[in-house]
């Protein structure tokens, strides 16, 4: 009984560290640049497919192609938000006129990132595996790379934290966050430090990718799930609330790993049903304001 | 109470409008038989898309929830197909979506912005799932048939739905209702200060734009035959609505009607001329329309109209 | 009978008391003012009279009618009508529009179309609006979409008219013209209560004054009387004395 | 409406028989529509499944000269005319009925899965037009009565019971179902119950998951903690991986590991896994190079063409049924499709896989295998009986330990 | 040291401001007074590059500056503290301070300089640790000025400091701002509170409907009856 207990906690566990990862590039995109990233899933995607393509034509580890696609798909979002929705911001007449269209941009990238990444590594699904084997934790088995994962979350996460709560970069991030006018009267350039933070929503995307693709197959279409999830996540914990982000990753995985015990049928339906009931009950989620 | 148009160009334009019927109802009798199929889905969008424009427009409260409604359709045509004729059934598929936006309405009443979207989004995706579980664990099937009728019966159908909708927008934006929802829109707290029961109104609106998403369903799923809950609930369907009547322009009624019928057609010109590469152009004008037609298609060419013709008629 | 009655009204934000235990009536007819430093809770009672907010305790009568928890829309087709302390005017509305729509959904809802349209018309003139009848509202100078406001309360036709601050924000002219429009629809038989800081118009305008401080009804009479009482300018006048 | 479109066959068929006699308009080509995805979910299924085979069979036509049509006195190209329907069925059946109306296409071809062949197949028997099935397929079709229609892949009806068969025979004693929450899913799981029960296998779990579950491993440990002898999961593509992924990583091993759809696809599963790795695992299907000089010859054009191994499940079904259909044509010396269809509903043709040819309800029914299993890098079928090509691995060795 | 030059502004289709020109020299504090809606928050955002001016010239230091953006003009030594003081309201109020010295050049020395700014509002010392969005009125005026200090700034534009305050920390306050003259910064104070506003200034501006109407030495503008009547509501 203990042991199923503790099966079910720690598999709620390892789900939660992926959601939460991802949710937190998707809080960071919407908080602080204001653009709800429908096509966040798609940097998900291209970091998981650089990875496996770095993994499988030169052998490169796929916690080693961290380092290659991290900057890559940074560099992506960096300059996607600096000629895009740069633009797009400073035509827009309001902050909810700008969350509006720059949404709906979104879902025009995310067409054509698919369709680019059909083009470049065809439709089919890949799949590799990569520290496939199970480690026995007081009884209960869990997967090695699942674990890693786990901790890659728990590690990028607390490091994020660090970065925005201790360096002189990431106050200007929070402060760019909580009001952007007066943080430009502090010498911050707000149109440089929004798109930084698109960048690094879209990195932790792709780091996201990578971890996934170490756990599930891939595929170009593979986007949007993950989106949805990281938008649930985001909604739950609070928008643009980073530690928000990995209260509610790891609430929903620990629901999800408990519902699916009971019923797997149901696991879908009980994230929406929280997502709903959080929206109605609490819209600024559990750790807003 | 509007600014009078002089009475040449009001009947020019009802001329126009007459005629545009009268090739419409007709053209089943001597257009070719894919140009009926291609037209019946230009205005099932045409009637997801003014639709849509008709709450969200005015009021500024922008819902993903077209697919909810258009699925409550279809499965409402799955469901009561084989007991009651078309017509009934296209009705009662509008009357429940109309229930559920009612339901919907006066649950997210304190929601605006980003989380009535979010809210919209998640009943789609709520639907799909519960329907799924539901079918598979309760019924024990997902897969439904749905009986089949003709082309051009649902060619009509479709066309008497485009009509009443567009008659009802029209009707909504020139009277009290209409003027009461813009003003919703623009403050909602001033509205009800000057008297607008906002709550009624918006519930009504809300339920009235879902009535129509519903009847669409409810003809669109007898061109399938076959239905299951990822079929009726394709949250493409939530975000089209949203990018036509932004492709179009919001401003005027014909700007949601242009741009779904463009942008239907764009979309089967591609999908036939680029099989391989019409995401990407597609995505691309996506992205082109929304950063260089602010207003939409109609903005623009009102714009050029102004500059063509001068201030002659210049509008405040 | 007074048009208007609150009896211990009382309204906490957060644990702070914005109005408490506040009395008040006003008749048929008159106009009355209501002062008090910033934050003395002078919106708040606004807010509850026009059933923004509802009362923590207490009821407020409407011509004998108990309207605590009513909804907003249905205090303003019994015929209380407002304005707000910052300018809520439809901005993308034609000027003509945001007026009819009071004439449309106020007291008298079920008037034609024609008629509506008259009536808007009407009161444009009366508050000198009619040649940006067609602007839309939100380009209108701060003055002109204050006398909008006043416009549309009008235009729903009201018994009872709230005005927050109407004068905040204008030059001295404008000032001379908002008073002498106040005056106007008072002449027209509607009782008002504004909410006022520009004072030379409060005493010259009311018939009687509520003064408020800290959520409390501090002193209530003519101007005369107001202007001097001695906790009044200690409280209130006083920080500008000192100046 | 559908007399109606009897009567509209009916009448262009005289018409035609008469004007054979005249010399039909110049024809340089047969050009073959279809409307299947290229994008969206099911994108990779057609990659891995059954897509390539038609342009395969397009392009060693082509390689022939075309197909010989008496009515024109020469050997005509095929041209395959493919539109996108981005896994929506409204575009499907819009895109089906813009071949056959607007582009007049001279035949069409299926798109992709059963909901989708399920659209497909009112429409094209509307028409007149052949609609012979590819990827997909449930008992429901039947119920439609298309007569236009020619179901050609199997399914649960055949692969269920001789799945059951192979588990009594190697001495499987229990176990665990789970299925997929959709039509495939239950037909599958609904199917296979029974089956299993009739031979006196206990079936210790049955339950079924939403198809975009991201963590299976509940239910792999609750069938480990049953200890069932056998797993069949009735899974598609991603939850096929995560059934797999999950039980390596966690290293839960059965005596017996069945997988409906996923272990077929050479490069999806055996190539992203490894050979030792899904050593054992079975999967439906099935076929191989083993089966016929024809399957042989087939996986060689298919390398040749594609540089990849084609699938094992439905692959050899899809092929045979075009050389039917091909031989079909040739015989009709025809294009009219009221011809060509009742020869190919009465006929029988040697094809790659051997003889071919539908029962009455115009089924396919002479499958050169319904179960296979991995084997060293080769899908071997494991029916009972004459089409087996190896006999089955029973126990299936454990997931190999890595490093 | 500033030096504006007849510039306008709109609000969308509105004029706002009209012709504008002041000049506001070293070590000098100047201000700006008005009624409520005059177009003085309008014209310090000009000014700063918050909102864009359609005609005219602001120069700083002999440096055109109107059209830059507003952190580059912060960069050349140009504080504002804003209306409604705009504090980052999750953030503490050390945070607050440090992120008003996020210019790379006054980063290195944001220690000293927190110092500075602790001895100037002893309290902000005691509230460090605390956010800002829990002080009070008073202590976040406190802290949007030390935020502002915090850049070294050569020229401080303080938009209403008093509004909303009681009056004895408006005493206080305005102190404060007459002492930071001895450190030789420049002062644009923007005040509804004529009185003590001219009471602390060298010069003054008057502002109605977006134009200056009145210019001239304080002390002489608080002398004068007739504007006090006319323009200044006293």
């Amino acid at each position: 009984m203990i042991v199923t207990v503790l099966d079910i906690l720690i598999a709620g566990l390892l789900m939660g560290g992926i959601y939460a990862l991802i949710a937190v590039g998707l809080s960071l995109q919407y908080g602080v640049a204001r653009v709800l990233n429908i096509a966040h899933g798609e940097f998900i995607m291209l970091g998981a497919f650089i990875t496996w393509s770095l993994y499988t034509a030169f052998g490169i580890v796929p916690l080693v192609s961290l380092a290659i696609s991290s900057p890559l798909v940074f560099t992506i979002g960096f300059i996607l938000y600096k000629t895009l929705f740069t633009r797009l911001r400073i035509s827009s007449p309001s902050v909810a006129m700008f969350e509006g269209k720059s949404m709906l941009a979104c879902f025009g990238l995310l067409f054509m990132i698919q369709n680019i990444a059909i083009l470049s590594w065809g439709a089919e699904i890949k799949g590799y595996s990569y520290l496939a084997f199970p480690v026995n934790i007081l009884g209960a088995k869990f997967a090695a790379n699942r674990l890693i994962t786990l901790g890659f979350a728990v590690v990028f996460g607390s490091a994020f934290y660090l970065f925005l709560s201790r360096t002189r970069i990431g106050k200007a991030i929070r402060a760019a966050a909580q009001d952007a006018v007066a943080a430009g009267l502090m010498g911050i350039n707000i149109s440089w430090v929004l798109a930084l933070c698109f960048g690094l929503g879209a990195l932790m995307a792709g780091i996201g990718g990578t971890l996934i693709s170490m756990s599930y197959q891939i595929q170009p279409t593979m986007g949007l799930e993950y989106t949805m999830i990281a938008l649930i996540v985001l909604v739950v914990g609070g928008l643009g609330s980073i530690p928000g982000s990995f209260v509610g990753g790891f609430l929903l995985g620990l629901v999800g790993s408990i519902v699916t015990y009971v019923q797997p049928g149901l696991a879908l339906v009980a994230y929406y049903v929280i997502f709903m009931l959080l929206l109605l009950a609490k819209p600024t989620g559990i750790l807003g304001r | 109470m509007h600014i009078p148009t002089s009475n040449y160009k009001k009947r020019v334009a009802l001329g126009v409008l007459f005629i545009l019927l009268i090739v419409m109802v007709t053209s089943p009798l001597y257009a070719p038989r894919y140009t009926v199929i291609l037209l019946t889905s230009i205005f099932m969008f045409i009637v997801l898309t003014v639709s849509w424009t008709v709450f969200s427009g005015p009021t500024g409260y922008v819902s993903l929830a077209p697919a909810a409604f258009f699925g409550v359709g279809v499965y409402a045509s799955a469901l009561l197909g084989f007991v009651f004729p078309l017509p009934v059934v296209i009705l009662l598929g509008g009357i429940s979506s109309s229930c559920l936006a009612v339901i919907v309405g006066a649950l997210t009443l304190r929601l605006r912005g980003i989380y009535f979207v979010m809210f919209t989004f998640g009943l789609v995706e709520l639907l799909l799932h519960f329907i799924l579980w539901w079918e598979v664990n309760i019924t024990g099937t997902t897969g439904r048939v749905v009986p089949t009728v003709g082309n051009t019966t649902v060619y009509y159908l479709m066309l008497g739905v485009l009509v009443i909708v567009i008659l009802t927008a029209y009707l909504l934006n020139r009277s009290r209702y209409g003027l009461a929802l813009q003003s919703i829109g623009e403050c909602e707290e001033a509205a009800a200060h000057t008297g607008v029961h906002v709550t009624a109104m918006k519930i009504s609106t809300f339920a009235l734009s879902a009535f129509f998403m519903g009847a669409a369903g409810a003809i669109m799923a007898t061109r399938w035959t076959y239905i299951d809950p990822r079929i009726a609930f394709n949250p493409v369907l939530s975000f089209l609505p949203v990018l036509m009547a932004i492709f179009g322009g919001t401003g005027q009624l014909y700007g949601p009607v242009i741009g779904a019928a463009l942008f239907t057609y764009l979309e089967e010109f591609l999908i036939t001329r680029f099989p391989y590469y019409y995401m990407l152009i597609f995505g691309f004008i996506m992205v082109f329309a929304i950063l260089y037609l602010p207003e939409g298609l109609v903005g623009m060419i009102q714009k050029l109209w102004k500059r063509i013709g001068g201030a002659k008629h210049a509008d405040s | 009978m007074p048009i208007l009655e609150g009896m211990r009204v009382t309204k906490h934000f957060g644990g702070l008391a914005a109005v408490s235990n506040v009395d008040f009536h006003v008749e048929q007819g008159e106009v009355f003012g209501l002062i008090g430093p910033n934050g003395a809770g002078k919106t708040t009672l606004f807010n509850l009279i026009s059933a923004v907010l509802s009362p923590k305790s207490g009821t407020i009568k409407f011509k004998g009618v108990d309207i605590t928890g009513f909804k907003p829309y249905k205090i303003c087709r019994m015929g209380v009508a407002r304005t707000f302390q910052t300018v809520k005017v439809f901005p993308n509305m034609p000027v003509f529009q945001n007026v009819i729509l009071g004439s449309y959904f106020g007291t008298l809802p079920r008037m034609s179309s024609r008629d509506a349209s008259e009536k808007a018309l009407e009161i444009l003139e009366f508050v000198g609006l009619s040649r940006v009848k067609d602007t839309p509202a939100g380009d209108l100078t701060l003055a002109n979409q204050k006398r909008l406001e006043v416009a549309r309360a009008m235009a729903t036709h009201p018994d009872l008219l709230l005005l927050d601050e109407i004068m905040a924000g204008l030059n001295p002219t404008e000032v001379a013209e908002a008073m002498e429009m106040v005056i106007r629809i008072h002449n027209r038989g509607i009782t008002l209560i504004m909410i006022e800081h520009v004072m030379k118009a409060v005493m010259r305008l009311c018939d009687r004054i509520m003064v408020l401080h800290h959520g409390q009804k501090i002193a209530e009479g003519t101007p005369r009387e107001i202007a001097d009482s001695e906790k009044v300018i200690k409280v209130y006048l006083g920080e500008k004395s000192r100046a | 409406m559908k007399s109606k479109g009897f009567m509209r066959i009916f009448v262009i068929a005289i018409a035609l028989f008469f004007l054979t006699a005249a010399p039909l308009a110049a024809k340089d080509k047969i050009v073959i529509g279809q409307a299947i995805s290229l994008s969206g979910p099911q994108a990779a299924g057609v990659d891995i499944s059954g897509g390539k085979i038609y342009e395969l069979w397009v392009h060693e036509v082509n390689k022939e000269g075309g197909i010989f049509v008496k009515e024109y006195g020469k050997k005509l190209p095929v041209e395959l005319k493919r539109y996108d329907d981005k896994t929506d069925i409204g575009t499907m059946t819009n895109l089906l009925e813009r071949l056959i109306l607007e582009d007049k296409v001279d035949f069409v071809f299926p798109p992709w899965g059963t909901a989708f062949l399920f659209a497909a197949a009112p429409i094209a028997n509307k028409y007149g037009y052949i609609l012979i099935g590819g990827p997909g397929g449930a008992l429901k079709l039947k119920e439609l009565n298309v007569p236009y229609f020619f179901q050609v892949l199997n399914f649960s009806e055949t692969q269920g019971p001789t799945l059951a068969e192979i588990f009594k025979e190697v001495g499987v004693k229990s176990v665990a179902v789970a299925y997929r929450g959709d039509l495939h899913g239950i037909e599958y799981g609904s199917a296979m119950v029974p089956d299993f029960k009739k031979r006196g296998i206990e079936v210790k779990l049955n339950k079924s998951y939403p198809p975009d579950i991201k963590d299976l491993s509940p239910i792999l440990k609750e069938a480990q903690s049953l200890g069932v002898d056998a797993f069949a999961a009735a899974c598609y593509p991603p939850g096929g991986f995560l059934f797999t992924g999950q039980s390596i990583e966690l290293g839960i091993n059965f005596k017996a590991f069945f997988l409906t759809v996923l272990p077929f696809s050479p490069n999806a599963y055996r190539d992203n896994l490894g050979v030792n790795v899904v050593e054992g695992v079975m999967g439906g299907g099935a076929w191989n190079a083993k089966s016929s000089p024809g399957a042989k010859d087939l996986v060689d054009k298919f390398v040749a063409l594609f540089k990849v191994e084609p699938d094992y499940w439905g692959g050899l079904f899809y092929w045979s049924s075009l050389q039917h259909f091909r031989k079909a044509i040739e015989k009709a010396g025809s294009l009219d499709q009221k011809k060509i269809r009742d020869i190919m509903a009465n006929e029988k043709f040697e094809t790659a896989l051997g003889p071919f040819w539908y029962d009455k309800d115009r089924y396919f029914v002479n499958h050169p295998g319904e179960i296979g299993q991995w084997q060293k890098g080769v899908f071997e079928v494991i029916d009972p009986g004459a089409k087996r090509t190896a006999p089955p691995l029973y126990p299936k060795p454990a997931w190999p330990k890595k490093k | 040291m500033l030096d504006v030059n007849r510039i306008d502004a709109f609000h969308g289709r509105i004029q706002a401001l009209w012709e504008i020109s002041l000049t506001i020299g070293e070590a000098e504090i100047v201000s700006l007074v008005g009624a409520n809606g005059a177009g003085k928050t309008t014209l310090v955002n000009t000014l700063t590059g918050l909102l864009p001016s359609a005609s005219g010239s602001v120069e700083f230091c002999g440096k055109r500056i109107n059209g830059l953006k507003s952190h580059a003009i912060v960069e050349l030594g140009i504080s504002h503290i804003p209306e409604g003081r705009r504090l980052f309201p999750d953030m503490s109020v050390r945070e607050n301070l440090e992120i008003g010295a996020y210019l790379r050049r006054v980063w290195k020395r944001k220690e000293e300089t927190l110092e500075e700014v602790y001895r100037l509002f002893p309290k902000l010392r005691e509230r460090q640790g605390q956010l800002a969005r829990t002080l009070s009125g008073g202590e976040q005026q406190m802290v949007a000025m030390g935020r502002g200090l915090m850049s070294k700034p050569r020229l401080c534009i303080i938009d209403e400091p008093s509004s909303g305050l009681a009056p004895i920390v408006v005493d206080e306050l305005f102190r404060t701002i007459e002492g930071l003259r001895c450190s030789g910064m420049a002062v644009f104070l923007i005040e509804q509170n004529v009185q003590q506003a001219l009471e602390i200034a060298d010069r003054a501006y008057v502002m109605e409907n977006g134009r200056i109407v009145i210019a001239g030495e304080s002390k002489r503008l608080l002398q004068e009856e007739l504007i006090k009547k006319a323009f200044l509501g006293m």
